[in-house]
C-alpha cells in the first residue's frame, strides 16, 4: 500500500479544488470505496455461483441445462455485453477529454446494448418456462434462475444508472468530478460484464 | 476529501454548448432545502456527524443489550430448575434464537460501531469520516434493521430456528410462523448497514489519516477497526447470499433445502459458518484493539510488540477465512476435512496468543494503574484466555464431537465474548466516556460495576463447562432429574449455580447504568482534557470534541503522538528520563491558536434516513403484501436520486463553525 | 379541456354502446360522460377555463405583474387519465391501473409545477425549483420506462420470429445498428440534440411498433420438453432413446447419497452403501418414507436407465421413476421416496420393489423397505 | 459403572477449572485428609459425593472403544490448556503484583524485544503441533470402518429414533442367525439394542431436519442429516444401558428427543433377536387385551404398525383377513410413527422421553451390574412395573405432554399432516384397553 501521506497541513486552498483530491494514497475515496465494493460483490456471485455448480445435476427427473441451453444465442447475447464494454471504454475517455457530447452519447449507447442484453435474456428465460423449467421445478433450475437473476438485476440497475447518468451530465447536474463519476460507473460496468463472462463459461459452455 | 467539498467556478466542460459548467451556490442543485440544525431532535435525526452517530449507535446497542440481556435471564430461570415451566418450548425456542441475534447483531457488532465510528477519525486526526452521508445511512438502516426484526414478537412470535437458522428446519413446514422471515430480512437490512459502514470505515482509515501518519503509525484500534471491516466486507455478501436463498425457499418455494428435490442441507452450514466464522473475530477484534490502546495508556509505556500486534490481528483475520468447518466437525464432513480444518483451527490460536501475551508484557515493566477501565482490560486477558484454551481442547476434533452442541461450547464462546468483547467494549466505555461526553464515570461505581460483571460472568459461565461435560446439550428447553445424576457434578447444582450468576451478572450490568445517572448527576465535575495520560490523537483536542474535531488537522511524526508531545526523553544511551514538557491543555490551545482559517463541514441530509426507512418497508412487504414492496422501492429510488443530486455541501448554508477563544475567517468564496 | 373530454367520452359511450353491447360498459361510459360534463359545466360557470380571454383588467393589478403561467401539458395527461381509467374499468383492470399510474403522475407534477410557479417573480429560479423536485423523481422514471419498453418489445419480437435461428439473426442486427448509430453519431458533431432526439423517437416507435406486431402476430410455438416423468407416466420408460434423454446430464456434484447402484460391465446390478465399500447384489434395504438420494452408474458399455415401480394408485406417490439415458460411466441422482413398506400388499401384488434395467435382463435388483 | 474411577479424567479435568483439588480429591481422598483447613472440608465432600453416580451421558467416562480413543486424546490436551493457563495467570499475577505504580519512574518507551516475541510465537506453535500429530491419528482412527461387524441403519426425526437391522448377505442380523423364525428385517424405536464385543455401525439419515446422534459414552456426535447417510461406530465390551440425546437443535421439542443404547451379551442378544421375529400373537378372545387389539386397529394402527397384526373384525373366515399395514405419511409429515410390535420390550416411550418403567424398577434396570443387566432388561415391562400414569397421560393427551405441532387445523404448510403425535380424544375405557393390549407386546 502506497503509505504516502500527503501534508495538506498549510493549504486550505487545496481543499478547495475539486479535482485534486488529497488523500493518504493519492486514490480518490469514491473510486477506493468503488473497488471495495466490487471486492465485496466477488464474493456475492461467488457464493451464487458456487450454490450453481452444487445443484447443476441435481433435477431429478426434470429438465438438465444441457436440454434447455441455446448456447448460440446466449453467445450472441454474450457478445453484446461485452461490446458495452468497449463502448463504456470510449464513454471514459471522452468523459476524460471533457466531451460531455459524446460521453452522453456512448453512455446511451452502452445502456442500449445493456438493455438488449436484458432483453435478451427475458426472452430466454420465458423460452425456459415455456419448456418447462420453472423457478421452483428442480434444484438446478432454482439456482440457474437466482444466479442468471442476480446478474440481470445488476445490468438493469446499471442501465437505469447510465441513463440517469446522461440525465444529470446533460442538466449538468452531477455533483463532484464527472470524469471520475463516469469512471466510477465504468468500473462497475466492467465488473459486471467480466462476471457475466464467469457465469456464460461455467453456467452454460462447460457440460453438466 | 468529502468533508470540505463543495462546487467550484471552474467550468469542468468544454463542450459549447453547455450551460455554466457547474450550479454555482446560489443556485442549489439539492432537491430540499438542506436541514442546518445544530440543536434539537432535527440535529440527531438528519446529522451526518461521525461523532453524533457514534453516540447514537451506543444508545442503540445498549438498548438492545437490555433486551438481549433480559432475554438471556428468562432462558437462565427456565432452566434453573428441573422441568421448568417459565417458557414454554415455543417461546424457549424463540428467545434462545433471539438472544443469540440480538447479542451478536444488534449489541456486539454495533458497539463496536460506535467506538468505530466515533474514535476512528479522531485517532487519524480526520474530520469526518470519507463519506457521511452513508455513515448516517449505516446508522438508521442498522437501527430499522433492528427494530423490524424485534417487531416480530408482536406479529405472530420471533424466530425459532437458532441464530444458524440451519435448514432444512428453517423451512415454513417446520417453522410456520413468519419469525424467520423476519430473521433473515432484519439480518439482510442490517447487512446492509454494515457493508456500508465497511466500505466507508475503510477508505477512511486508508486515504484520510493525518499528515505524517504511515500505516505503521496508526493507532492499534484503529488497525484492529480497520481488520474488522475488511472481514465484514467480504463475509456480509456470503450471508447475503444465503440469505437471499432463504427467503427465496420460503416466500417463493424455491427448493434450495429441499431434500425431498435432492438438496444438500450442508450448502446452508457451509454459507453460514463462511461468514460466521470470521464473524467471530468481527466481533472480538474492536475489542482486542480497546485493550490494546487502555493497557498502554495505565502501564505508562507503548504497547509491546506493536507491529506484531498489528500482523497478528491481520493474520487472525486472514486465517479466519479457512476454519469455518471446526463448527461442522459433527455434521459428516469427510475425515481428510476434518483433519485440515482441526490443524487450521489450531493455527489459528497462535496469533491469539500473539495478542495475550504482547498484552502482559506491555504492563511487564510498567507502572500500573489500576483505573476502572484498566480493570476491565485485564478482566478481558484473564477471561479471553481461559475462553481461548477451552477453545483448544475442542479444536481437537475428536474431542469437538464429545463438545459440540453442549453446555461446554456455550461456557466457551461466552468467556470468549462476553470476557473478550463485552468486557473490552465496557472498557473502551469507561477509558473513552470523557472524551465522549466531557464527564468522568465515577471510578467507586465502576469497580462495583466491574467486581459484579466479572463475579456474576464466572458464576454464570464457569459452571457451564461442568454442564457441558456432563453432557448436557444446549438449546433444550428443559432438563431432567432422570439424566441429571448425583454426586458434585450433578447437573442440577450447576444449573441452579449459573443461573443464580445470570442475576449477579445483570445487577452488575445495571450498576453501570445507575454509574452513568450518578456521574451526570447535577454539580459533577467537568473531566479535564487529558484525565488518564493518554496516547494517541482523539486527545488532543477538547472533549467533547468540536464538530469539526480539530481546529488544525494535527501533523503526526509518532506512533503515540500525544504521548510524545507531551513527554521528552532527557536521559542518555541506555538511560532513559522522560519529562512532561507540555500539558494537554498547553497543547490543545496551541492547536486552536493555529487553527486552519476555514473549514467546511458536510451539511446534514435527510436523504440517508429516508432511504434507510424505505428497507423495512419493503421488507415488509416481502412478509406481507407485495404492493409495499413497490411502494417502498418507489421510495428508495426517490432517495437515490435524491441523494445522488444533492452535493455534499449546503451552498446557501456554508458553515463555519464557531471556535471559542478564535475568530476564524469567514469563507470566502468567488 | 372538460368539454372536449365530455365530447369524446359520449362519442366513445355512442360507439361502445353501438359496437359492443355491454350493458354495464355503457352504464359505466355514461356516467364518465356525465360527470365529465358536469366538470366541464363547473369549468365553465368559473370561467376558470379560460381567463385570458376575459379582459385582464378585471383581475387585479398584483396578478397582472406575476409572470404567466407557462403552457402545461398537465390537464390534458389527467383528462386522458381519467378517460384511460374509466376504460379500463368496462374493459381490462390492467388498462385501469395504467391510467391511475398517468392520474397520479399527473396530479403530481401539476400540483408540482403549480407550486413551483407560485415560488417566486423569477421564472428561471421558478424552473429551477421545480427541477429539484421533479428530477429526483421524473429521472429514474423515465429511465425505467425507456428500459421497459426496450426489454418487453424486444423480447417480444424475439419470441415472435419464427425460428431459434433467426433470433440470433435479428439480436446480432440489431445490436449491430445501434453500435454503428453510436459510432456514427459519436463521430458527427454536426448531428444535435434534436436530431438524436428524434432518433430515439423514431427508433422507439419502430420497436414499439415492432414488439405489437409481435404481440399480435402471436409468439412462435415452444415446445415443452419431455422429461423423464412424463415418460414415466406415459409408461415408457424403455431402453429406446427418447426425447427427454436427449442432452441428458452425466454428472452429480454430490457423492454422500444413500446408496449407489452400479450396472456392471456383467449387466448385473449392485449396490453399495457409504461406510461399507464392497459390492453387493444382495437386497438392498431403504428406509420408508424418506427421500432417498441414489446415484445410478452406468458402467456398461451401452447407454442405460434405471427404473423402479413404486406403488400402483397410491396417493402421492409417482407409479414409476426412471432416469434418462445414462451414457457409459456416467452417473445421474436418482431420488425415490417409498411411502409403502415392502410387505403391505399392493407392493406384494407387483412382486416387491426391484431396480431393474430396460434391456438388460439380468440386471435386477431387491428393495427391501421394512 | 458408578463406582468405576478413572485415572485420566480426574487430572485433565482438573488441570482446567477451578474445582482442580475437588476432582483430585474425589479419587485420593486419604492424601487430601492431610491437607487442613478448606481443603479438606472440600475433600469430604467430594469424597462423599464420588459414591454418588454422575450424569449418564457424563463425557469423561469413556464406555465404547471409540469413546476411550476420543479420551486419551482429550485429556493431555485439557492438561496442556490448564498449564498453560495456570502460567499465563501466574505471569499475569505477577506483573501486576510487581509493576502496580508505586510511584516508580517512567518505564522505558520500548514497543519490545523481538527475541521475545519470537520466542512467544514458538512455544504455542510447538505445543499445537505436537497435539496436532496425534489428532490427525485419531481423526482417522475414528474414521475408519473396515472391520464392521454389524450395520443399523438410524433415521431421525421429530422427535424420536428409529432403527432398523439389515439382513446381511448370509441371512443373519449381526451375525446372528434367528433361531425360530426366518430372519426378517427388525424396526424399533427409541431404545438402540447392539450386541457386546461387536463393531457397530449405525448408518443414519432423517425424514426431516438434522438430527444429532449423540452417546456420550461410546463415542462422539454425527449428525443425521436428511438426503445424506452419515456413519458413526459403536462398540462396546461391557453390557448396560447408555444414555444419549439428539444434540443438533431440531425443533420444538428437541429437549425431549432422546435415546439409549442397550449393549447385550451375545447370548442375551440372541434371546432378544428371537423375541423381535416371533410371530404375532393376538390376546385371547374376551380379554380386555382383545378390545384393546380393536381399538388399537381403529385408532392407532393408521400410524402404528404392529407387524403381523391382522383385521379379523366381523369375519369368520380367515381368509378375509386383511394384514393392518399403517400409513403413517398420510397423518404425519415426518411419514414415520414407531413400530410397537415390542414395545414393552424397551423401557421408554416417546422417543424416549419417558419411562415406561416406576421409578424403583427403572433403577433395577439402569443401575444393574453388567453381570445381571441382561436379564433384567430382557424382561421387559411388567405389569407392576409399568409406569401406568406418564402412559395413561400421553394417551388421553399426547401433544400436552410432550410439546409437538399436533393440530391439524393449524398445519397448512403441511397439508394437514401433524408433527408428532395428535389428541385423538380417546375415551378412559379405550385407554384402558390399550394399556392392556400394549402390555402384550413384548
Amino acid at each position: 500500500m502506497a503509505d504516502t501521506a500527503v501534508a495538506p497541513a498549510t493549504g486550505h486552498d487545496a481543499h478547495d479544488d475539486h479535482g485534486a483530491h488529497h488523500t493518504s494514497t493519492g486514490l480518490s475515496n469514491n473510486k477506493l470505496a468503488m473497488w471495495m465494493f466490487l471486492g465485496s460483490e466477488c464474493l456475492l456471485f461467488g457464493g451464487l455461483i458456487s450454490t450453481y455448480m452444487l445443484y447443476r445435476g441435481r433435477h431429478s427427473e426434470n429438465l438438465g441445462p444441457d436440454q434447455v441451453w441455446d448456447i448460440p444465442f446466449t453467445s450472441a447475447s454474450s457478445f453484446v455485453l461485452l461490446m458495452s464494454s468497449l463502448t463504456m471504454v470510449l464513454a471514459v475517455s471522452s468523459a476524460h477529454r471533457k466531451d460531455d457530447r459524446n460521453t452522453k452519447v456512448w453512455l446511451m449507447v452502452t445502456a442500449l446494448l445493456g438493455a438488449l442484453f436484458v432483453a435478451g435474456q427475458v426472452y430466454e428465460f420465458t423460452t425456459f418456462y415455456r419448456e418447462g423449467l420453472g423457478f421452483t421445478t428442480s434444484l438446478f433450475s432454482s439456482s440457474f434462475y437466482t444466479l442468471t437473476g442476480f446478474h440481470g438485476v445488476h445490468v438493469t440497475v446499471g442501465i437505469i444508472m447510465l441513463t440517469s447518468l446522461v440525465g444529470m451530465i446533460g442538466k449538468n447536474r452531477v455533483p463532484g468530478d464527472k470524469a471520475e463519476t463516469v469512471e466510477l460507473f465504468g468500473l462497475y460496468w466492467h465488473f459486471v460484464d467480466v462476471v457475466w463472462i464467469l457465469i456464460f463459461t461455467l453456467v452454460y459452455l462447460i457440460p453438466a | 476529501m468529502a468533508i470540505i467539498e463543495r462546487p467550484t467556478d471552474t467550468p469542468a466542460v468544454v463542450s459549447p454548448d453547455a450551460a455554466p459548467a457547474v450550479a454555482t451556490p446560489a443556485t442549489s442543485y439539492g432537491v430540499f432545502r438542506r436541514p442546518v440544525e445544530t440543536t434539537g431532535w432535527k440535529s440527531w435525526l438528519f446529522t451526518i456527524d461521525h461523532k453524533k452517530l457514534g453516540i447514537m449507535y451506543g444508545v442503540v446497542a445498549m438498548a438492545f443489550f437490555v433486551i438481549g440481556g433480559i432475554e438471556a435471564l428468562l432462558i437462565r430461570l427456565q432452566l434453573a430448575g428441573p422441568d421448568g415451566t417459565v417458557l414454554s418450548a415455543d417461546a424457549y425456542n424463540q428467545m434462545f434464537t433471539m438472544h443469540a441475534t440480538t447479542m451478536v447483531f444488534l449489541f456486539v457488532m454495533p458497539m463496536a460501531a460506535a467506538f468505530a465510528n466515533y474514535m476512528v477519525p479522531l485517532q487519524i486526526g480526520a474530520r469526518d469520516v470519507a463519506f457521511p452521508r452513508i455513515n448516517a445511512f449505516g446508522f438508521w438502516t442498522f437501527l430499522f434493521g433492528g427494530l423490524f426484526l424485534n417487531t416480530s414478537w408482536i406479529l405472530g412470535g420471533a424466530a425459532d430456528g437458532g441464530w444458524f437458522m440451519y435448514a432444512p428446519n428453517s423451512s415454513v413446514a417446520f417453522s410456520p410462523t413468519n419469525g424467520v422471515d423476519f430473521w433473515a430480512l432484519g439480518l439482510q437490512i442490517t447487512g446492509i448497514a454494515s457493508l456500508t459502514g465497511a466500505i466507508n470505515l475503510i477508505v477512511t482509515v486508508i486515504n484520510m489519516r493525518a499528515p505524517g501518519m504511515s500505516l505503521m503509525k496508526v493507532p492499534i484500534f484503529t488497525w484492529m477497526i480497520m481488520v474488522v471491516q475488511f472481514l465484514l466486507l467480504f463475509a456480509i455478501p456470503v450471508i447475503t447470499v444465503a440469505l437471499f436463498l432463504l427467503m427465496f425457499q420460503r416466500s417463493f418455494d424455491a427448493t434450495f433445502f429441499s431434500v425431498e428435490a435432492g438438496a444438500d442441507p450442508l450448502l446452508w452450514q457451509h454459507l453460514f459458518w463462511i461468514f460466521g466464522h470470521p464473524e467471530v473475530y468481527i466481533i472480538v477484534l474492536p475489542a482486542f484493539g480497546i485493550v490494546s490502546e487502555v493497557l498502554p495508556v495505565f502501564s505508562k509505556k507503548p504497547l509491546f510488540g506493536y507491529p506484531l500486534v498489528v500482523f497478528s490481528g491481520a493474520a487472525i483475520g486472514f486465517v479466519g477465512w479457512g476454519v469455518w468447518a471446526h463448527h461442522m466437525f459433527a455434521s459428516g464432513l469427510g475425515p481428510i476435512s476434518v483433519a485440515v480444518f482441526s490443524v487450521a483451527t489450531m493455527a489459528i490460536a497462535i496469533p491469539t496468543g500473539v495478542k495475550i501475551i504482547n498484552w502482559v508484557m506491555t504492563m511487564w515493566g510498567g507502572k500500573l494503574k489500576f483505573t476502572v477501565p484498566m480493570l476491565y482490560a485485564v478482566g478481558v486477558i484473564v477471561q479471553f484466555t481461559i475462553g481461548g484454551l477451552s477453545g483448544v481442547t475442542h479444536s481437537v476434533a475428536p474431542s469437538d464431537t464429545q463438545q459440540t452442541d453442549t453446555y461446554y461450547i456455550v461456557a466457551h464462546f461466552h468467556y470468549v465474548i462476553f470476557g473478550g468483547a463485552v468486557l473490552g467494549l465496557f472498557s473502551g466505555l469507561y477509558y473513552w466516556w470523557p472524551k465522549m461526553f466531557g464527564k468522568m464515570l465515577n471510578e467507586r461505581m465502576g469497580r462495583w460495576n466491574f467486581w459484579l460483571t466479572i463475579i456474576g460472568m464466572n458464576l454464570t459461565f464457569g459452571p457451564m463447562h461442568v454442564l457441558g461435560l456432563q453432557g448436557q446439550p444446549r438449546r433444550m428447553y428443559r432438563w431432567t432429574e432422570n439424566r441429571a445424576g448425583e454426586g458434585f457434578f450433578n447437573i442440577g447444582f450447576w444449573n441452579l449455580i449459573a443461573s443464580i450468576g445470570s442475576f449477579v451478572l445483570a445487577l452488575g450490568v445495571l450498576m453501570f447504568f445507575v454509574n452513568i445517572y450518578v456521574s451526570h448527576r447535577k454539580g459533577t465535575q467537568k473531566a479535564p482534557l487529558d484525565p488518564w495520560d493518554a496516547r494517541s490523537l482523539e486527545w488532543i483536542t477538547t472533549s467533547p470534541p468540536k464538530e469539526h474535531n480539530f481546529d488544525r488537522t494535527p501533523t503526526v511524526g509518532h506512533l503515540d503522538e500525544f504521548f510524545h508531545r507531551k513527554y521528552e526523553d532527557r536521559g542518555e544511551g541506555d538511560h532513559h528520563d522522560y519529562h512532561q514538557v507540555a500539558t494537554a491543555e498547553e497543547i490543545v490551545a496551541e492547536e486552536e491558536a493555529k487553527g486552519d482559517s476555514h473549514i467546511h463541514l458536510p451539511s446534514p441530509s435527510y436523504w440517508p434516513i429516508l432511504l434507510s426507512l424505505a428497507l423495512p418497508i419493503m421488507a415488509y412487504g416481502v412478509i406481507y403484501n407485495i404492493w409495499l414492496i413497490a411502494g417502498g422501492a418507489a421510495l428508495a429510488l426517490l432517495s437515490m436520486y435524491g441523494w445522488g443530486m444533492e452535493p455534499h455541501t449546503a451552498p446557501d448554508d456554508d458553515y463555519d463553525p464557531p471556535a471559542a477563544g478564535t475568530e476564524l475567517e469567514v469563507a470566502a468564496h468567488g | 379541456m372538460f368539454t372536449t373530454g365530455a365530447v369524446a367520452s359520449l362519442a366513445g359511450t355512442v360507439a361502445y354502446g353501438v359496437l359492443a353491447e355491454g350493458t354495464m360498459g355503457t352504464i359505466g361510459l355514461v356516467s364518465a360522460t356525465v360527470a365529465l360534463a358536469t366538470l366541464a359545466g363547473i369549468v365553465i360557470f368559473t370561467r376558470d377555463a379560460n381567463v385570458f380571454a376575459d379582459e385582464p383588467d378585471t383581475f387585479d393589478g398584483a396578478a397582472a405583474n406575476a409572470a404567466r403561467p407557462g403552457a402545461s401539458m398537465w390537464p390534458f395527461a389527467l383528462g386522458l387519465a381519467v378517460t384511460t381509467m374509466t376504460l379500463g374499468l368496462v374493459t381490462y383492470p390492467a388498462i385501469f391501473i395504467l391510467g391511475a399510474i398517468l392520474f397520479v403522475a399527473g396530479i403530481a407534477e401539476w400540483i408540482l409545477q403549480a407550486w413551483s410557479e407560485r415560488a417566486s417573480a423569477d421564472a428561471s429560479h421558478n424552473a429551477e425549483v421545480r427541477s429539484r423536485l421533479a428530477y429526483t423523481a421524473e429521472m429514474p422514471v423515465a429511465a425505467a420506462i425507456g428500459l421497459g419498453i426496450v426489454i418487453y418489445s424486444f423480447s417480444r419480437v424475439m419470441l415472435g420470429v419464427p425460428s431459434k435461428t433467426s433470433t440470433i439473426v435479428a439480436f446480432s442486427i440489431v445490436a449491430t445498428i445501434v453500435l454503428i448509430l453510436g459510432a456514427i453519431v459519436g463521430a458527427k458533431r454536426s448531428i444535435t440534440a434534436p436530431k438524436i432526439t428524434a432518433l430515439f423517437a423514431v427508433s422507439g416507435v419502430v420497436l414499439i411498433g415492432g414488439g405489437a406486431v409481435s404481440g399480435l402476430n402471436g409468439e412462435r410455438h415452444i415446445h415443452e420438453h419431455e422429461t423423464t416423468a412424463y415418460i414415466a407416466a406415459k409408461d415408457e420408460c424403455g431402453a429406446e432413446k427418447t426425447y427427454a434423454d436427449k442432452h441428458a446430464s452425466q454428472t452429480v456434484a454430490g457423492k454422500a447419497g444413500n446408496a449407489e447402484v452400479r450396472l456392471t460391465a456383467a449387466g448385473t446390478l449392485v449396490h453399495r452403501k457409504p461406510g461399507d465399500e464392497t459390492d453387493r447384489s444382495s437386497a438392498l434395504q431403504l428406509p420408508r418414507s424418506n427421500a432417498n438420494n441414489l446415484l445410478f452408474r452406468n458402467d456398461s458399455d451401452e447407454e442405460r436407465r434405471l427404473v423402479i415401480d413404486l406403488a400402483p394408485d397410491y396417493e402421492g406417490s409417482p407409479p414409476r421413476i426412471c432416469t434418462t439415458l445414462v451414457d457409459p460411466g456416467g452417473v445421474q441422482l436418482i431420488t425415490v421416496n417409498f411411502a409403502v413398506p415392502s410387505f403391505a400388499p399392493e407392493i406384494t401384488d407387483i412382486g416387491g420393489y426391484r431396480f431393474y434395467v430396460p434391456g438388460v435382463s439380468s440386471a435386477e435388483l431387491e428393495v427391501v423397505v421394512p | 459403572m458408578s463406582s468405576r474411577t478413572n485415572h485420566d479424567r480426574t487430572i485433565s479435568d482438573g488441570s482446567h477449572d477451578a474445582h482442580t483439588l475437588d476432582r483430585v480429591s474425589a479419587v485420593n481422598p486419604r492424601r487430601r485428609r492431610r491437607i487442613p483447613g478448606i481443603a479438606a472440608a472440600i475433600g469430604a465432600a467430594i469424597a462423599l459425593s464420588a459414591c454418588a453416580t454422575d450424569a449418564p451421558q457424563d463425557t469423561w467416562q469413556p464406555v465404547g472403544e471409540n469413546a476411550q480413543k476420543i479420551h486419551d486424546l482429550q485429556w493431555p490436551v485439557f492438561l496442556t490448556a490448564g498449564i498453560v493457563g495456570v502460567l499465563v495467570f501466574g505471569l499475569l499475577a505477577v506483573t501486576v503484583l510487581r509493576f502496580r505504580d508505586k510511584g516508580q519512574a517512567m518505564p522505558e518507551q520500548t514497543h519490545g524485544k523481538p527475541v521475545i516475541e519470537y520466542l512467544f510465537i514458538a512455544i504455542p506453535a510447538v505445543i499445537l503441533a505436537a497435539i496436532a500429530i496425534p489428532t490427525v491419528g485419531v481423526v482417522m482412527a475414528l474414521a475408519d470402518t473396515d472391520d464392521t461387524e454389524c450395520v443399523i441403519n438410524v433415521t431421525g426425526q421429530q422427535w424420536w429414533w428409529e432403527y432398523d437391522y439389515e439382513v446381511e448377505d448370509d441371512g443373519t442380523i449381526c451375525g446372528f442367525a434367528p433361531t425360530a423364525a426366518e430372519a426378517a428385517p427388525i424396526v424399533t424405536s427409541g431404545q438402540l439394542v447392539i450386541p457386546a464385543d461387536t463393531k457397530v455401525l449405525l448408518r443414519g439419515t432423517s425424514r426431516d431436519v438434522i438430527h444429532s446422534y449423540w452417546i456420550p459414552r461410546l463415542n462422539g456426535k454425527r449428525d443425521m442429516v436428511p438426503g445424506r447417510v452419515h456413519y458413526l461406530r459403536l462398540s462396546s465390551e461391557t453390557p448396560g444401558i447408555y444414555a444419549g440425546q439428539c444434540t443438533e437443535f431440531c425443533g420444538l421439542s428437541h429437549a425431549n428427543m432422546r435415546m439409549e443404547t442397550i449393549v447385550l451379551e451375545p447370548d442375551h442378544f440372541q434371546q432378544w433377536l428371537d423375541n423381535e421375529l416371533e410371530p404375532y400373537t393376538s390376546p385371547e378372545e374376551g380379554t380386555l387385551a382383545a378390545a384393546g387389539e380393536a381399538t388399537f386397529i381403529t385408532q392407532c394402527s393408521r400410524c402404528h404398525q404392529v407387524n403381523g397384526l391382522v383385521d379379523d373384525r366381523g369375519t369368520d373366515d380367515p381368509d378375509d383377513d386383511t394384514l393392518v399395514v399403517s400409513y403413517p405419511d398420510q397423518f404425519v409429515y415426518s411419514g414415520a410413527a414407531p413400530n410397537l410390535t415390542n414395545l414393552m420390550g424397551r423401557n421408554t416411550f416417546a422417543g424416549a422421553t419417558f419411562d415406561l418403567l416406576t421409578d424403583e424398577c427403572r433403577a433395577d434396570v439402569w443401575e444393574a451390574d453388567p453381570e445381571v443387566f441382561g436379564e433384567r432388561y430382557l424382561a421387559g415391562v411388567t405389569e407392576d412395573c409399568l409406569n401406568e400414569i406418564e402412559l395413561r397421560e400421553w394417551l388421553r393427551n399426547s401433544p400436552a405432554k410432550k410439546p409437538m405441532y399436533a393440530d391439524a387445523e393449524m398445519l397448512t404448510e403441511t397439508d394437514g399432516k401433524t408433527r408428532g403425535m395428535p389428541y385423538l380424544a380417546l375415551s378412559e375405557d379405550q385407554i384402558d384397553e390399550l394399556i392392556a393390549y400394549l402390555l402384550e407386546r413384548k
